[in-house]
Parts: C-alpha cells; structure tokens; sequence
C-alpha cells in the first residue's frame, strides 16, 4: 500500500463526509424534509472509500439502494446529493430520482439502484465497454449479502468470467438483507466462495478496515486494467441504522449493533493515522469541523433550491 | 360491521384461509418475523410458524418459481412480491409457467397460486417503486387479476382468489393500506369477475380502479352539488372483467370515463374502452374519456409526483367535458 | 429496386451500421458462427469477427442488463432475445433499467440500445415460442417500439431504430423472415413513429401490424373484388405512434379496423381504439372492430394454431360488419 | 448397487425404447409429419434411465425442451407422447403443447418446458411440497449445460440448500447450448463445481454410464429422503443429433461426434449385460423387437388418432 499522507488524509475525509452526510440524512428524513425511501450507510464508510480509493477517471461504478456511501466516495458532489434528497430542480437528477436513483454520469456513476441486483449486469456491460474500447477502464459494482443469491449475480460473473471483463465485484456484506440474516439466506460462510462457482478469485476481507479494503481492492483492479478479469471482493461490514429509516430492527439485538459500534471503522482509521503520525487530535477535530461546514452548506443549498418546474414533468423521457 | 383497514383485512383473509386450509402458506421476503415490508403479514409468523410463514432470500425468480412448483404439486401457495415493480425479475414465472400450464398440458394440472403484490405511487419512491402495471397481468390468458380498493373487497376477494384453482395476480394499493372501511362479520367471499356500484348515478359513468376509485368518489361528492350524478364502477377484477356491469351503466348514463392510476397510454382503460366502443357503440352519447398517468416514470419529488398522479380534478374536468 | 427477403434486410442493416459506427456491436445467444436461430446474423460474425460479435451464455439476464451498462458507457448494443418469449427473464433490465435511467438521473444519461426479438406464432412452435408481446412495451415509457411487416421498413427502421439514443424494443416476425420485397439502394433510414398507408382506400380503414399487414393486404384484394376499397395502415411504430395518419384515415373512411395478432384482450389494439374515440369520435360511423387471436395460449396442433391466429376471413368479416 | 436381473432388464429396455422412439421422431419429423420444435434425446440415455430408476410414485420430475428420454424413464406411454408429437387429440396434452409442453401430473412429470432452466424453481417448489406434507417424495430436476449459466440455477439451488428441500438437480452436460461449448459459456471445468456455492453436495460423472448415473442419483434420492438437502449431478454426455432436427451442426467437427458414438450408453450397457450373463445376444435382439413394435404401435396410434377439435381451443385455459 502506497498512499501518501494527502490521500489518506483526503480518504479519512471522505469517510467523515459519509458519516455526517447520513447523520443528517436520517435527522432529516425524520423531520420530514425527506420524502420516500431512505438507506443509509453509517458503519460501511470503510467499504466505498476504501474501493474507490483504487479507480480513476473514466472508471465506471454500479451502485445499490445504499448508495450516498459510494457517491461521496467517488468524489459527488454533497450539495447536488441534498437537493436531490430533497427532490430540488438543482438536484443530481432534477428531483425525479431522489435517494435511490442519484447518478453521476460525469463520474461514471451509473446510479444508485432500486432494484436490488441489477448494478451487476450494469457493471459488467460498462466493463465489457472499458475493454471494447481498449481504455483502461475498469467497472466496479457495490452489491449486498442480500443481493448475492439472485439470479443477476450468477449471470453477471459467469459473463465477466468468461469474456475476462475488467469488473471488480464488492459485496458489501452487512449481514442482513432487510430483516434476513446471511445465516438463513445462504447456506455458505462466505459470500466470496462463491467466485469459484465462475472460475474467478474470491477473497474475503474486513470491510471495516480501510486498509484491508483497500489492499483487496488494489490488486483486483491491477487484476482488471492487466486484462486478468474480474474478481469478487467480500467486504464484511455492519449498518448501525435499520434497513432504511423507520425500521424497527426487531430482528436483531442491541448487543450486536453496540458490539459492531465498537469496530466502528472511523475511528480505526482514526487511531491509526493517529499512530502513524499522519494528524493529531486537533487536526482530527478541524476535519470534522470542516465537513461539518461542508454539509451545512449542502443542506442550506438544498433547502433554499427551487422545486422542479411542473411544466418539466415530460422532460427527460426521451433524448431527441 | 366491524371497521377495519385495508391491511387488516388483507392480513385477516390471510389469517382465515391459512387456518382453514393446511395447504395454504405465504412465502416472501421479511414476511415472517419483520410482518412485511408494509406490516402486512404481521403476526402470521408467530400464529403458523415458519413452516407455514417462510422468508425467502431475495429471489423472486425462486419465490415464484418454487410456488409454481409447490401447487402444480398440490399446495395454495400465496407468494409476496413486495412492490409490483419488482415483477420483471419473475416474469416469465408468472406468464410462461403459471399462466400456460394447465393449457399446455390438456388441461390437466392446475396451478393454485396467489400472487400478492403492492402497486402504486404516493409514497415518494420515485420510478422503480411506484409502478402499476395490472395492464401487463390482464393480457395474458391462464391468469386471474384482481384489484380492491376497499378493505371488504380487499379480504373477500383475496379469499376467493386463495380458494380458486387458478394463478391470481392480487394487486394492492400501497396507499390504501392504511383506509379503513367495514366489513362482513365472519367469513365470506366475492366471487372473482363481479364489479362492484360503487356509487349510483345517471348522468355519467366512471369506471375506476385501486386508488381511483376513492378519488372518483370524492369527485362524485363535488359533483353532485353541482347536479352531476355519477355512477362510480369498480371492476375489482380485470380478468375475468364483469362487461355488463359497465355495459349496463353505459346504456343509462350514455357517457363514460375510465380512470387508472397507470400510465394512460397502452393501459388496461384502453381495453374497457374499446370494449365499450366494439359492443355498446350505440350506447354512446359523447367520446369516451380516459384518464391516467401521463407517459412518464414516476418522479420522484412530491411536488412533480401530484401533478403526476391522476386526481379528483381531472376527473371532475373529464365529466363535465362529456355531459 | 433489388428485392431481398425481409431477414436479408435486417442482416444488411446490421451489417451496414456495424460497418459504419465501430460502437455498434451485436450479442446474443448463437448470433456467431451458427448466425442466429433463425439465420439472421449469418456472416456477420466472418466479417466483424468474435469482438463485435458475442455469442453469449443462455443469460438473457445478463444479456440486457449488459447491454444497457455498455450503453451508459457510451457504446450502441444490439443484443438478440431469441424468441420474444423470452422476455420475461430480463423484463426488469429492460422497463427498470434501460427505460427509466434517463428519466431517473434527470436527463443525465441515455442508452441507446436496440433489442431485436422474434414474436408470432405459425410455427407450430407453441405456447411459449410464439407470443406477441409488443402490448407490454408500449405501455413503458421511455422504450420506443418497432415492428416493422416488409423487408423495406425493416431495414430503414432497423437502421433508425441503431442510431436512436434511445432504448428500442425492435420486434420481428419469425413468419416474415421468408418474404421478399423490394428495398430502396444504398442507405437509407425511415423515421421511428411514422405510420405507412400500405393500400389506400375509401370504405374503411384497417389498422394492421407485422403479419396482418399482409392478411389485410390479402383481405383488401378480396374486398375490392366486391367494391369494397379498404385503407390498409402500418403504424410501423407502436411508440411513438403515428395518431394523425389513422385519425386522418378514419376521417376519411368513417369506419376503423384493428387488427393484431397478439390475444386481442389487453392487447395494443386497444389502445388505438381508445384513442380514436378519444379523439375523434365524431369520425365513426359505425362501432370500432378489433380483431386479435382469442384469450388462450397458442396451441401446438397445427390445425388449432390456425384458428387460433386471425386471418384474412376474420379481417374480411369485420369490415364487411361495419361498411 | 442391487439391481436385480429384472430391474437391469427394464433399464435397458427404457433406453432402447428411448433410441428407438427417437430415431423415429427424427424420421417423421423428416417427413413432415411433426411440426414446431423438436430436440431429440439420442445419445444421452443412460442419464435419464440412471436417474429415474431411483425414483417412486410421488416422486416429481421437471424436464427441458429435450424431454422424452426423461418421460420414457419415468414410465410415459409413448402412444401418448407420440399422439402430443403429431398435435393428436389423444395425446397427453390433447395437442396443445407439443414436444416442448409434454407433461403427465399422474407420474409426478411437471413437463418438459420450452424455457431453458425455468425447471429449477419448479422442482424445488415440488420438493417443497413433498418435504411440507413430509411424504417422504423427492423432486428432481434435469438440465442442461447451457441452462447452467440462467439465474435460475443460482436462485433454486440457494432455496433448496438453505431450506434443506429433497431436491436432485441432474446437469446433462452434453458439452453444448445449441451451437456454444460448454468451455466457452463458463469458466469453469465440471459444472458440478458449482455446488459449493450453495453448500450442497456435487457430484461430477460419466453421464453415458447408467451404473455411474444410478449410483450418484441412488446416493442423492437417499440424502434427499433423509432429509439431508439437495445434490447438484452432473452427468457427461453428449447429443448425436444436432440441437434441434434441422440444424447443421457446424459448430462441431464429425470426429467428436463419431468418438463420442463409440461411447454409445446402450451399447455399454448391452456389452455389461452380456457379460454379467443377464441376457444373451439373442435376447437383446428380442428387446429390440419388442420396442419396435411398441414403436410402431405408438406411431400408428398417433397417425390413426383425430385432431384436436376446434372447438375445443378455448378450453383448458382456466379451472372452472
Ligand atoms: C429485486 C428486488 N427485490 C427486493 C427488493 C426490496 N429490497 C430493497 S433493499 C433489500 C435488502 C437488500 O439487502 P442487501 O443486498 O444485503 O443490501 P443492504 O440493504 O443490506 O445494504 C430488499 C429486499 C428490491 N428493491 N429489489
Ligand atoms: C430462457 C431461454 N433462453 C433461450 C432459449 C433457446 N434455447 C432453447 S434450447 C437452448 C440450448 C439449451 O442448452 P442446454 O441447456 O445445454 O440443453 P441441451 O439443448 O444441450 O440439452 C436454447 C438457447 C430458451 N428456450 N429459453
Ligand atoms: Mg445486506
Ligand atoms: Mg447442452
């Protein structure tokens, strides 16, 4: 691992921005500001940054339903995340998309995703496109535990197997699709043994540590852009929030989500860039502040946007 | 009559019928302890276990594939697609499999299946949560497709379509789970194919499905102070489709509107009214008139999501531009 | 003008776009080597070789989906579904994905990809090989929806329907494959959602799509035998749909026609018959016929797939019904 | 293995009679006197034979497009089947389905289904019933290497390994979807190796051994009826007869074909036999005969047998 102290000062900042961006989310959606359906990622941060921390421009990413982690980690832009939120004309997508349909395209952020499992064969055919074109792209696609046993899943790595598709595979596995554990979803201990199913490597990591991310993420996108194919990374994460704001969470105990907050992967990058002398505590309090002032401002913007125009309803349907 | 909502009644009929009949189990995702996304099955967990109550991985192809093959073997399967959109992904379960069967085969099995699913917008959840797509069920022959707007439809229809021998496409209304109405004490049942008055009137006829049907009433209440009187038709099920209730309402009012919450163009109001127009043309005294979605998603934002959504005002327009 | 079968016509605009854009590419299950189940990508693997075009596993999942990633990425697929069939397998893809992106990300995206498939039925090929779908499509927005009857208009719409930014859902008739006809020379494109007169005429007016264009067309020579001259019209396009050039006719004729082959309940005909008595009711002078295969699955027997499917007395019939 | 002498006659004579039921469907269907779609079976009867002679009353079967060796095994009346082939009133599916729709509930044969790998979930939904009612039944599945790669296989067998169902999943990997290699369609070498994903059992074997096959499907039936779950068979064979009568096979060269010949299942059997002393050649040549003329009969049946009536076409589209 070779990142030099801006970048993981800039890493550790996307983290914090993940956080404050859900913490408010879900104060928001609370009081009502939010309409419709909201997932958040709080206690995933290492997963998205760490992944992302690997790709460069012209690099295309499928996201899920859980997906302001992942944008703001591929550098999106806080304010445009609100107002869409909020369903603003100066949103991502005008208002019409709202928190599961953000989408970057200059970004190569194919969109967050309803559809749980659809990114896959998305991501496979934007990496199908990098190779076609001979460019050097690779195509990320997050998914979850959940999202692992349907069908696109087995569709999607045996084509990019087989037609050696630079894509890495991130399986964001937080342990419960909705109320459903991985135990009782999947008779298999780890998501990533099913690579071997598509004659690809699987590996398995600690999806709280940015580190460990990083690293798995590092060598399957070298894997990629070498023309080796894709991989399946596992990344083994926990959401401290319900399955989407207003879940009662009756599935789970208390002592689960206190035990998770303790492998909270903020802090861990926190003391080690604190061992590693990267920052002192002082310097850790400016970047919570800074982000802080960051997101106020993305929700002042958010709040002071127009609403859509009416008469835009029809817009967008079709290009001309 | 005991007042209840819509949701009770559906998790009543389930309740029932699952009691009655041991072939009958519900299978879905987080239909067990979580009761369902929208806390329809809450409770059954704990009555019938999960022997009986079966959360399934995320999986739709297998949830509706396996109920294909556990009543083709004898059981009454009643799967949960948690929202309509979602269909797409198990499609071919539903048309190729259920549906085609018995044909197929001489007539000589029978699929037994109910597929509970939750339709419509309202709730912001934008284009691939809102959707309603009954036009897609009711084209295709070997199904049943059932549609309630009121709790006592909602739990006598869904009886009915546990206890027929046929796959039924059962579409609830997210937004109406939570209106309440009264219903039947004890047990009861609708037949499938009958439309229900929702409302007698001479002067026009509505016919309404799901949502519409309340936001045709609340127009029918405007209205009528003006001196409108309208005749409120929900057909309650799209296949079989009752002609002659709305035949006969034509042949009073001479006039007709059709109000779906889907997208207009290419919906299920284009077979009402072309039906009308093949069999009642005499009937007609003014254009038919059609209201529905306007052929876009479903937006996202509230305030594009309402001028989206057909409303008491376009209906109201729609029958003063025929009577 | 050359004359050429209609699956020549598809091939030669395949071959020529390829030839002309490097980001067309075709995938599909057997389009390599063994050119397609039907034939219909013959050579064209010899000339582009296996980069520009796949054979794919049998994941039409994947197939779609793909193919909508690789368009968001900026390339032109023209994936193949064997059989129209097959289209609830990646349904989702399809009206989820490549349909609403655009909508959803606020204009941001396009996705321009077209889905070529063969539907209809007279194959003997059964239930589930010989459904016409196209009803589905149409009520989606954001999907435009080809279906073209002659070899002339599947080309130049072929060759549109590649160029178009948007999702086209281009549907072919495995019947038609073998009928010729002739083609202009060289290049040459016809517009997406521009209907076609294929026979003018006075009393009536016959709206017809894929296969029943010809079944009209047989019927018209028949009926102007007993001076009875009907106005043949292929709206070639479902989505858009060309409404000026049927209204137009029905203002002339008085009298309408539809004809389809897919099952006539909930089919696409209605909702043309919705429309024009939306919007032109005081064109009518006689009640609307519909015409479309009747609320079954297609049986395998040749002798009942033949009364299964609409024909040229049915056509016949219906318009000597409203003349 | 305790098969006894009578039972090893019966096998035998269910593949020669599949052969031979074949051999004439290509003929007929030659001549014209089929229509629509058929995919023949010839070359890969010890599959179906090995794996049904473990099944009882009760038992389910979910077949393919490549459905009659499968009905045969199970005890189908080729008068039927032939009469369904030639579009016959008298046929199991009165003429309305056709090779591809061939079913008969009364066996426990939900059909052969003209979708590829739309047989998994059905199969799994019927060993679901046999295991709710806990009748002791199994279902099995038969599929081919193509269907491997559909969502389906992924989605089936993750139900049936986490709800512990007695399902057989039986691969017939014949080394081809229509015109694709199987080393081309998926990374990987037995297809069997995909069990592991769903934690289950799998077992690769010479699919053109009828001892091979009924030992490998002897062992699962019995996991299944312990209650021990589902096992995924695959069984190697290969198809003498192009994908479907009327293809050229120009996706595979003469000598592949001609070796794969030499592996004839019947004859290996028949070879097996004689040396076990269970039959004598002149017996043999008598089984032949006697499936002839069954054969014929069927044939004659069918021919003899009136079309469906017209009147008829709107029935059996719904129960009363
Ligand atoms: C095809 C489909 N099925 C079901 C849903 C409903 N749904 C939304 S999120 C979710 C759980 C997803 O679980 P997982 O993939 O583990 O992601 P997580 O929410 O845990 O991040 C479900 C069932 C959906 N959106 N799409
Ligand atoms: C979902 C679906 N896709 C494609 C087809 C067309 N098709 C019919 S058989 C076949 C090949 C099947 O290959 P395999 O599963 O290996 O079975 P085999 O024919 O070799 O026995 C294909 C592609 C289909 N019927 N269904
Ligand atoms: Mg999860
Ligand atoms: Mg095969």
């Amino acid at each position: 691992m070779t990142l030099s102290k801006e970048r993981l000062l800039e890493l550790y900042k996307k983290m914090v921005t993940i956080r404050q961006f859900e913490e408010n989310a879900a104060e928001l959606f609370a009081n009502g500001e939010i309409p419709g359906f909201v997932h958040l990622y709080i206690g995933e941060e290492a997963t998205a940054v760490g992944v992302m921390a690997n790709l460069e421009a012209g690099d295309y990413i499928a996201s899920t339903h859980r997906g302001h982690g992942h944008l703001i980690a591929r550098g999106g832009d806080v304010k445009l995340m609100y107002a869409e939120l909020f369903g603003r004309k100066t949103g991502y997508c005008k208002g019409k998309g709202g928190s599961m349909h953000i989408a970057d395209m200059s970004l190569g952020f194919l969109g967050a995703n309803g559809i749980v499992g659809a990114g896959l064969p998305l991501a496979a055919g934007a990496a199908f496109a990098c190779k076609y074109r001979g460019d050097n792209g690779v195509a990320v696609c997050f998914f979850g535990d959940g999202a692992s046993n349907r069908g696109t899943l087995h569709e999607a790595l045996n084509l990019a197997s087989i037609w050696k598709l630079p894509a890495i595979f991130v399986c964001e596995n937080n342990m419960y699709g909705i109320s459903m554990r991985q135990e009782h979803h999947q008779n298999i201990k780890d998501v990533a043994d099913r690579a071997s199913a598509y004659g690809i490597p699987g590996i398995s990591v600690d999806g709280n540590d940015l580190f460990a991310v990083y690293e798995a993420a590092e060598e399957a996108v070298k894997r990629a852009r070498q023309g080796d194919g894709p991989t399946l990374i596992e990344c083994k994460t926990y959401r401290w929030r319900g399955h989407f704001e207003g879940d009662p969470t009756v599935y789970r105990t208390d002592e689960e989500l206190e035990a998770w907050k303790k492998k909270d992967p903020i802090k861990r990058v926190k003391k080690r860039l604190l061992d590693m002398g990267v920052f002192t505590e002082e310097e850790d309090m400016a970047i919570w502040e800074e982000v802080k002032k960051e997101i106020q401002e993305g929700i002042e913007f958010a709040k002071n946007s127009p609403l859509p125009d009416e008469a835009d309803l029809l817009e967008d349907v079709y290009c001309d | 009559m005991p007042e209840i909502t819509y949701l009770e009644a559906i998790n009543a009929a389930l309740k029932e019928e699952m009691r009655r009949d041991p072939n009958v189990f519900i299978l879905g995702e987080d239909v067990g302890i979580f009761g369902g996304c929208f806390g329809v099955t809450q409770g059954l967990y704990d009555e019938f276990g999960p022997e009986r109550v079966l959360d399934t991985p995320i999986s739709e192809t297998a949830i509706i594939g396996a109920s294909v093959g556990a009543a083709a073997a004898g059981l009454r399967p009643v799967p949960e697609i948690m929202f309509m959109d979602f269909m797409g992904v198990c499609l071919d379960e539903i048309f190729n499999q259920a549906a085609k069967m018995r044909y197929m085969f001489g007539g000589r099995a029978k699929i037994p299946i109910t597929v509970r699913t939750a339709c419509g917008a309202g709730l912001g959840a934008a284009a691939q949560h809102s959707q309603s797509l009954e036009a897609w069920f009711a084209h295709i022959p070997g199904l049943k497709v059932v549609m309630p707007s009121t709790p006592a439809d909602a739990k006598g229809l869904l009886v009915s379509s546990i206890r027929d021998d046929n796959p039924v496409i059962f579409i609830e209304h997210k937004m109406l789970y939570g209106v309440s109405g009264t219903v039947p004490e004890g047990e009861y049942t609708i037949p499938l194919g009958k439309a229900d008055i929702k409302r007698e009137g001479s002067d026009a006829t509505v016919v309404a499905t799901a949502m519409m049907v309340h936001k045709a009433l609340a127009a029918a209440e405007t209205l009528a102070e003006e001196g409108i009187e309208i005749e409120v038709i929900d057909p309650r099920c799209l296949q079989p489709l009752d002609k002659d209730t709305i035949l006969q309402s034509v042949e009073k009012t001479g006039r007709l509107v059709i109000v779906q919450e889907a997208v207009k163009f290419g919906g299920f109001g284009g077979e009402i009214a072309a039906m009308v127009v093949e069999e009642g043309f005499d009937l007609l005294d003014a254009p038919i008139k059609r209201i529905g979605a306007p052929f876009a998603p479903v937006p996202f934002a509230t305030n594009l999501e309402n001028v989206y959504l057909p409303g008491e005002e376009d209906i109201i327009e729609a029958v003063k531009s025929v009577v």
